[in-house]
């Protein structure tokens, strides 16, 4: 691949935030058709860089050299119009979509004169030829808010290719995809690829960066790590070059279920206008891990509200500990021992402007642990989120920072130890480790693992099915608001899990009643 | 040459002293272009200002007295916008606050001052509160905006007042004019000094400060209403009761605000007329922001806001220019110390860099 | 019943339902333009001020009313600009900035006539717009009178109703514009600039809140008094909430709260002590409530409002 | 020679008609070179009696104003400055030594405007537009009801108030409203009302200050108030340290030169003024006494 000329150029790139280094000098080229994957932990400095490779930050020093008309060139620092001009597209860990507009205005954003009455009409018909060549098939009159995740990743795309870019950079476009919709992009990467664009992949998935890329490229705390060619590596060479040290596996020892501590006894839920559960019947045991399978929106966001005390059944029953419960309380459910780990955790598990000592004691401010008549114990909840801290590797600068300034799996982290420490009887992890590198996921699992062994019932939502057969004890797919029997993992292959998931199989009889 | 923003973790004192004063100075040469514009001497205005405002015992007590309301609608507003509950309806909580403290004051209760300001101040408390709960609720129950509802209870709520004083709460011996009777002695707040308008409503204000700093550094109450209003999904997610949270927030800045109605009528004036507030409930916005919703900050930017207009209204006399320059000199401060907020917030990197070299 | 029928049936009524409608569709609209693009400007009622002030300046001193309308939108930009300034390059908080223009503004118009014309007892006049007489137009029956006898500043009006929706749904400026106010992110990955368009629109939008000043003063009136604004810049604030944010429903909304107020008016000339005058001046108000509350569960407010955006800083 | 310092203070802006009245008095003082005068405008209730004692302070002669929003603490001010005169317009007595009142008390003119208006009109409508339903306006509005129904019984009024003293927009629409329901004749209390009746080519009559020129055609007639015989007077008294407190209100009356009627007799007709003109004798001559209702003024059907 490397006998294709190179397209981009980075030359001993540096960015500081403060006394901060988030790239130290950090050099690499991307050649035409070559797909580059980009992987580092947690606050590497994967997305800082491609940030200033498009315009949205200044480098302190380096430079950006794109393939123009006359060969490499400079490109002006802190110019996103400047990157899109020459041939950059860049699809950003965060979306960053209009959701009040169309796909296709998303699209067009930008693209034509402020003061014309642009030309829709030719924009419509050139969108629906890239997307006839690249197979990113999307409505593109629908608002973006009403898109799944997938399709706003690829509205991101199809953004990119409208602008003919030459380079196209993924931060983590898979985190929030199916295995069948990141299957999917792949096949629409390779394409491309094939087509002479060169692409920088960032993922913490080594699966993916294994299957799709033809370089790795490999940070650590802002400095190049290793450089790899991908036919020549395997997971755990990347690995630990990620984090510089072995990381160790995950061992898993047999469940001993004891006692239904949770129960859906035919639950339907309407939410939001619509059916979102119909029927459904689980019961979580202790000492037991579910594994919920299922593409997303197809009733897990209503499994999790219910467990999350947020909604009540529409009809049925959940029984909790036996008891049925008539209303939706999150105080009640933490009050009761339910540990829940919200999907979302920026949005839903921390107060980002509020301290990690605060959001670890959010929970439970008003038990005696924290408060007397009305009144804070700010040293017990410092001392709390200290050993919080220090027990489950939560990186921040203390129990005073603002758990805003912590990375995605730090917050996860900060998550857990909250509600692991209240030693739950009944755990709800949703999403556990969506964008956490290895590292950080593997010590989400051992500690699921070590609550299920303790004696906890845990019901694991995941859309990585790797992450499920590494922890599910049983298996229940979810298609259309109705749930499949729960079976044991054992035995269970992908392939049938992913038609069930699509809702084109019947439970095979692996998994009977 | 280009420059940066850098944001700043913590703002010295050291440098808060500094942004301050040189927001002043700024505000001050501003303030020399009216000044001459009408044919003034602006060295000689600004002496004038800073005695207006402080130059004599009558100076400080109208500086005082003028920054009371300004005090308990800052708070008003302070408490809510914590919560990101917008409340810009502090001046009818105000006047509702005012109207309850006529109600039971004006001689419905006959009680002794011990019990009978208590009362006043109570009445008018919770009168402001409901005037605030309400919107509250509908915002909850039906997700209507607040800040547009609050905004026009306002309109309603004077109308009203107008209806009443012109109406059942006349006062007979009025000789027509719409102002409702008069509060009976037990019911007023007394003086601080003799013969200085400057009132207990001071104190009142001074202390709901404290109390507010205390309820958001050290309750569970504060830490709620803290999380409420920096993230309501994650507070409500951890199992805080978002809605109960945000009544009691909008029963307190309510409640605050209508305390300062109470002041007015009981500490300054005596009686209720349309005409009681010169806009303090939306001068309460301006000081709570200024003080960065600090609830002892907001004394202070309340007192700040207070002296500038007492001093430039005073300066206006002396020098014989228009009167309408003392808004004009609070506008300038006010903008003057919002700009300074901006470098307490960033530090501005200046950065020499070549491109491609 | 019968009052209230002969009052919606004449003419007269719906004539000036339109011409109290008139500043407001102006404010709605200028709101509406800076809150799409995720500024709100409280600055409204003091830039109605400065622009009921410094176009009637303009054309006392002999700008023509043409030219006093020019000079009322730049004054309007101005205070949109320093509004900008605050809010959009340096990020400040948007409550207080735009209380402080609206006092900034309203002191500085004050303090400006009162030092320009220090010896006037008696507001000085202009001559002002007058109503129009389309041929044809103006004698059609009902419509004639009340749509086709206004003065040309309601017309503009109309027109920028027109425009301002042609101009956010029709072109790619409207598309940035309606992108920045719901995600900056999107239109900065986009190569555009994001406080170029939320200056820009903030401007505009002031710029238009200036000519419903100017109608009171050029329009419906001809002398400038201190106090003449009398809240009608708050209310556009609530207007653009019920509008959703649209052009259309702008219109319609400020038509509403004009027909309720010369509606008002009406019954209390006619009905007389039944109830106190008051209840008639709560109606407008009330009944914007009213309507706030039954359209606001369909409300899409800007994603972005309020929230101040800058450059190479995480959000 | 040291000249008297005078100094006003308005709650409104000095263009408010009534307070106008008096500002003007006052500055034609001034260009006579009898006073030194300094003013304060748009003075809220709240901030008056600290305006008050500024000037106090400053050791001006004579302050005049406005007492309506603040009876008490404006007693209180002038109790410890008994050396100044204070002049204030409000609705109870005078306090001696130093504390005068006045009002305006122009209802004889209004009461003869009423004349004119009722003889004039020929829908037998009448429109008043008012800002606030005060005593000052409606005594005034009163006296002209009671003007017009003297001469004709069957005068049906509408009235409205605007609740603002400046939203001359405001009140051409009230005034709007009246035509459309058939008023031939307005009653301008506010700016913007005359301005109404110019444009649909009705009559209007004028309060307080002539604006007649202003609305060629349109003003039937006007009932004045005229501040300087109070305020000449009141000067006169200061300098000659005869201040005392009194009701300087009755210079308001036509007896003194304190409010007239004036009409556009091509447009009243000149029976009509002759009828006024009748009356006006007789107030003078004192066979005849217009009542002073304070009383809001209501809508008549
Ligand atoms: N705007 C910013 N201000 C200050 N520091 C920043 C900013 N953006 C990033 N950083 C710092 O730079 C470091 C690298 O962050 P970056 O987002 O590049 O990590 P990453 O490799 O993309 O991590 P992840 O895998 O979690 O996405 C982080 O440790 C963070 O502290
Ligand atoms: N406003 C900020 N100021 C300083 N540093 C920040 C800020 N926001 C984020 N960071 C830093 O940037 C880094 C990356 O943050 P980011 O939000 O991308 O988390 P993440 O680890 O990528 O999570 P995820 O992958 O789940 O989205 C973190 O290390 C964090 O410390
Ligand atoms: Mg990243
Ligand atoms: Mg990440």
């Amino acid at each position: 691949m490397t006998d294709t000329p190179v397209l981009l150029s980075l030359t001993n790139i540096t960015k500081r935030f403060g006394p901060l280094i988030a790239n130290n000098a950090i050099s690499l080229d991307l050649h035409r058709g070559e797909i580059l994957a980009l992987l580092g932990e947690n606050g590497a400095g994967k997305t800082t860089l491609m940030n200033i490779l498009f315009g949205h930050y200044v480098q302190d020093e380096g430079d950006v050299l794109v393939l123009g008309d006359g060969g490499l060139a400079a490109l002006p620092p802190g110019s996103p119009g400047a990157a899109l001009k020459a041939g950059i597209g860049m699809v950003h860990q965060h979306f960053t979509l209009a959701e009040n507009l169309s796909g296709l205005a998303n699209i067009r954003l930008g693209t034509e004169p402020l003061l014309s009455f642009g030309r829709e009409g030719d924009a419509r018909a050139k969108v629906k030829r890239i997307i006839a060549e690249s197979g990113l098939d999307v409505d593109l009159d629908r608002r973006v808010a009403d898109l799944t995740v997938g399709e706003k990743q690829r509205i991101e795309i199809l953004k990119a290719l409208y602008r003919d870019a030459k380079v196209l950079i993924l931060d983590e476009p898979t985190a929030v995809l199916t295995p069948q919709e990141a299957e999917g992009l792949f096949v629409v990467l390779r394409r491309l690829a094939a087509n002479g664009l060169g692409v920088i992949f960032i993922s913490h998935k080594l699966g993916e960066v294994l299957a799709v890329s033809h370089r790795i490229l490999v940070l650590r705390g802002g400095t190049k790590a290793g450089e790899l060619v991908t036919a020549d590596a395997d997971r755990r060479a990347i690995a630990d070059l990620m984090v510089g040290k072995a990381v160790a596996e995950v061992v898993r020892i047999p469940a001993l279920p004891g006692e239904t501590l949770l129960e859906f006894d035919g639950v339907s839920l309407h939410a939001g206008g619509r059916q979102a559960l119909s029927g459904v019947s689980l019961k979580l045991r202790a000492g037991e891990i579910v594994g919920l399978a299922g593409v997303s929106g197809n009733g897990q966001s209503g499994i999790a509200a219910l467990i999350s005390g947020l909604a009540v059944p529409t009809s049925g029953t959940m029984r909790l500990y036996g008891e049925a419960v008539a209303k939706a309380s999150p105080r009640d459910f933490v009050m009761a021992g339910v540990a829940r780990m919200p999907e979302d955790r920026q949005h839903d598990g921390v107060v980002g402007t509020m301290s990690v000592a605060d959001n670890i004691a959010i929970e439970d401010v008003r038990s005696p642990a924290f408060s007397k008549m009305g009144l804070l114990d700010r040293k017990a909840m410092r001392e709390r989120a200290s050993a919080a801290i220090a027990g489950y590797d939560v990186r921040c600068p203390g129990p005073d920072a603002e758990a805003r300034l912590l990375s995605g799996g730090n917050v996860q982290k900060l998550i857990l130890a909250r509600v692991l420490e209240r030693e739950p009887r009944v755990i709800l992890a949703n999403q556990p480790t969506r964008g956490l590198d290895v590292g950080a996921q593997a010590e989400v699992h051992r500690r699921i693992l070590a609550a299920r062994d303790r004696g906890a019932a845990v019901l694991v939502i995941s859309e990585d099915l790797d992450e499920l057969f590494a922890l599910a004890d049983r298996f229940v797919v979810v298609h259309a608001g109705e749930l499949s029997d729960a079976g044991p993992s054992e035995g269970l292959d992908r392939g049938t899990i992913g038609l069930m998931m699509a809702g084109q199989a019947r439970p095979p009889v692996g998994i009977a009643s | 040459m280009s420059f940066r923003l850098e944001p700043r973790e913590h703002a010295s004192v050291g440098l808060k002293l500094t942004v301050s004063l040189a927001a002043g100075i700024v505000a001050l040469l501003l303030v020399a272009i009216p000044v001459l514009s009408a044919g003034g001497s602006p060295i000689e205005a600004y002496g004038l200002m800073v005695q207006g405002a402080f130059g004599s015992m009558f100076a400080l007590s109208e500086t005082l007295n003028r920054a009371t309301p300004l005090i308990l609608t800052g708070l008003a507003c302070a408490v809510a916008f914590r919560a990101k509950l917008w409340n810009i309806g502090a001046e009818g909580q105000l006047y509702i606050g005012a109207l309850a403290a006529v109600c039971v004051g004006s001689g419905l209760l006959q009680l002794p001052p011990a019990l009978m300001i208590p009362t006043v101040m109570i009445a008018g408390f919770l009168a402001g509160g409901l005037m605030m709960v309400i919107p509250t609720i509908i915002k909850q129950r039906f997700g209507a905006d607040e800040v547009v509802i609050t905004l026009l209870l306002n309109f309603v709520v004077i109308l009203f007042i107008q209806m009443l004083v012109e109406g059942v709460l006349k006062d007979p011996l009025s000789m027509g004019w719409p102002q409702s009777v008069p509060l009976i002695a037990e019911a007023k707040l007394p003086k601080l000094l003799p013969r200085l308008r400057m009132h207990w409503g001071l104190i009142v204000g001074v202390v709901a400060a404290l109390i507010l700093w205390l309820m958001v550094r050290k309750t569970v109450l504060g830490f709620e209403i803290r999380a409420v209003g920096e993230n309501k999904a994650a507070a409500r997610f951890a199992g805080i009761p978002v809605d109960a949270t945000m009544l009691k927030v909008a029963l307190i800045s309510g409640g605050l605000a209508g305390l300062a109605g109470v002041g007015e009528v009981a500490g300054v004036k005596g009686y209720l007329s349309a005409d009681l507030s010169p806009g303090f409930g939306y001068s309460g916005i301006v000081v709570a922001m200024l003080a960065g919703l600090s609830p002892i900050g907001t004394v202070i930017s309340a007192v700040f806001v207070a002296a500038v207009f007492v001093g430039a209204d005073s300066m206006s006399r002396a020098t014989g220019i228009s009167s309408y320059i003392a808004d004009l000199v609070v506008a300038l401060s006010l903008l003057c110390v919002l700009v300074g907020s901006f470098f307490l917030r960033f530090r501005v990197k200046f950065e020499r860099r070549q491109v491609g070299a | 019943m019968d009052a209230l029928f002969d009052i919606l049936g004449s003419a007269n009524f719906w004539a000036a339902a339109i011409r109290i409608a008139t500043p407001l569709i102006f404010g709605v609209l200028g709101a509406l333009i800076c809150e799409r693009a995720g500024v709100l400007n409280l600055g409204i009622e003091g830039i109605f001020v400065a622009g009921a002030m410094a176009g009637w300046l303009a054309v006392y001193l002999g700008a023509g009313l043409w030219g006093g309308v020019l000079v009322a939108a730049l004054a309007g930009a101005l205070f949109g600009l320093l509004h900008a300034f605050l809010t959009v390059i340096l990020g400040l908080s948007q409550h207080v900035s735009g209380i402080g223009i609206t006092l900034l503004a309203t002191s500085v118009s004050y303090f400006t006539y009162r030092t320009a014309l220090p010896d006037v007892t008696s507001p000085p006049r202009i001559a002002a717009f007058q109503p129009l007489n389309i041929p044809g137009l103006s004698d059609l029956p009902f419509i004639g009178p009340a749509l086709f006898q206004q003065t040309p500043l309601t017309f503009l009006a109309l027109v920028f109703v027109v425009l301002v929706a042609l101009v956010l749904y029709r072109t790619p400026l409207g598309l940035a514009i309606r992108a920045v106010g719901d995600n900056p992110a999107s239109v900065e990955a986009q190569g555009l600039s994001v406080v170029g368009l939320r200056v820009g629109a903030v401007v505009a939008g002031s710029a238009l809140m200036a000519l419903g000043g100017a109608f009171l003063t050029m329009s419906a009136f001809d002398a400038f008094f201190f106090g003449m604004v009398n809240g009608r810049g708050w209310i556009c604030i609530a207007l653009v909430v019920f509008a959703s944010w649209q052009p259309g429903k702008a219109l319609l909304g400020a038509l509403l709260f004009g027909a309720f107020d010369a509606f008002q008016i009406r019954l209390q000339a006619q009905i007389g002590q039944v109830v106190p005058g008051q209840v008639f001046l709560m109606l407008p108000y009330l009944l914007s409530i009213v309507a706030l509350i039954l359209v606001a569960r369909r409300a899409d407010y800007p994603r972005a409002l309020l929230q101040p955006w800058t450059k190479g800083q995480r959000h | 020679q040291d000249l008297t310092k005078v100094a006003a203070i308005w709650t409104v802006p000095v263009e408010q008609q009534w307070a106008s009245r008096l500002h003007n008095a006052l500055i034609a003082a001034k260009d006579r070179g009898e006073i030194d005068y300094v003013y304060s405008e748009n003075i809220s209730n709240t901030d008056y009696e600290r305006v008050m004692r500024e000037y106090a302070e400053q050791g001006v002669a004579l302050i005049v104003g406005e007492a309506f929003g603040v009876e008490q603490p404006a007693r209180a001010v002038a109790s410890e400055y008994p050396e100044i005169s204070f002049l204030m317009g409000s609705s109870l007595p005078p306090v001696a030594p130093n504390f005068a009142t006045f009002d305006n008390f122009i209802h004889e003119p209004s009461y003869l405007t009423g004349i004119v208006a009722g003889l004039k009109t020929e829908s037998n409508k009448i429109g008043m537009v008012g800002g606030y339903a005060i005593p000052e306006v409606n005594r005034l509005m009163n006296a002209f009801k009671a003007g017009a129904l003297s001469v004709n019984p069957d005068v049906k009024f509408s009235v409205s108030f605007i609740n603002s003293w400046y939203d001359p927009p405001k009140a051409k629409e009230a005034a709007f409203a009246m035509v459309d329901a058939g008023a031939d004749i307005l009653y301008a209390e506010r700016f913007g009302v005359s301005d109404a009746a110019k444009e649909r080519g009705i009559l209007a009559i004028g309060n307080v200050i002539d604006t007649s020129a202003d609305y060629p055609g349109t003003i039937l007639a006007s009932a004045l108030w005229h501040g300087e015989p109070m305020i000449d007077k009141a000067i006169a008294d200061v300098k000659a340290g005869s201040f005392t407190a009194s009701d300087y209100g009755i210079y308001a009356f036509m007896e003194y030169g304190g409010s007239s009627a004036v009409y556009d007799e091509a447009l009243a007709g000149a029976d009509a003024v002759a009828a006024a003109k009748a009356k006006e004798a007789e107030i003078l001559a004192k066979t005849f006494v217009v009542e002073i209702d304070d009383s809001e003024p209501t809508s008549t059907q």
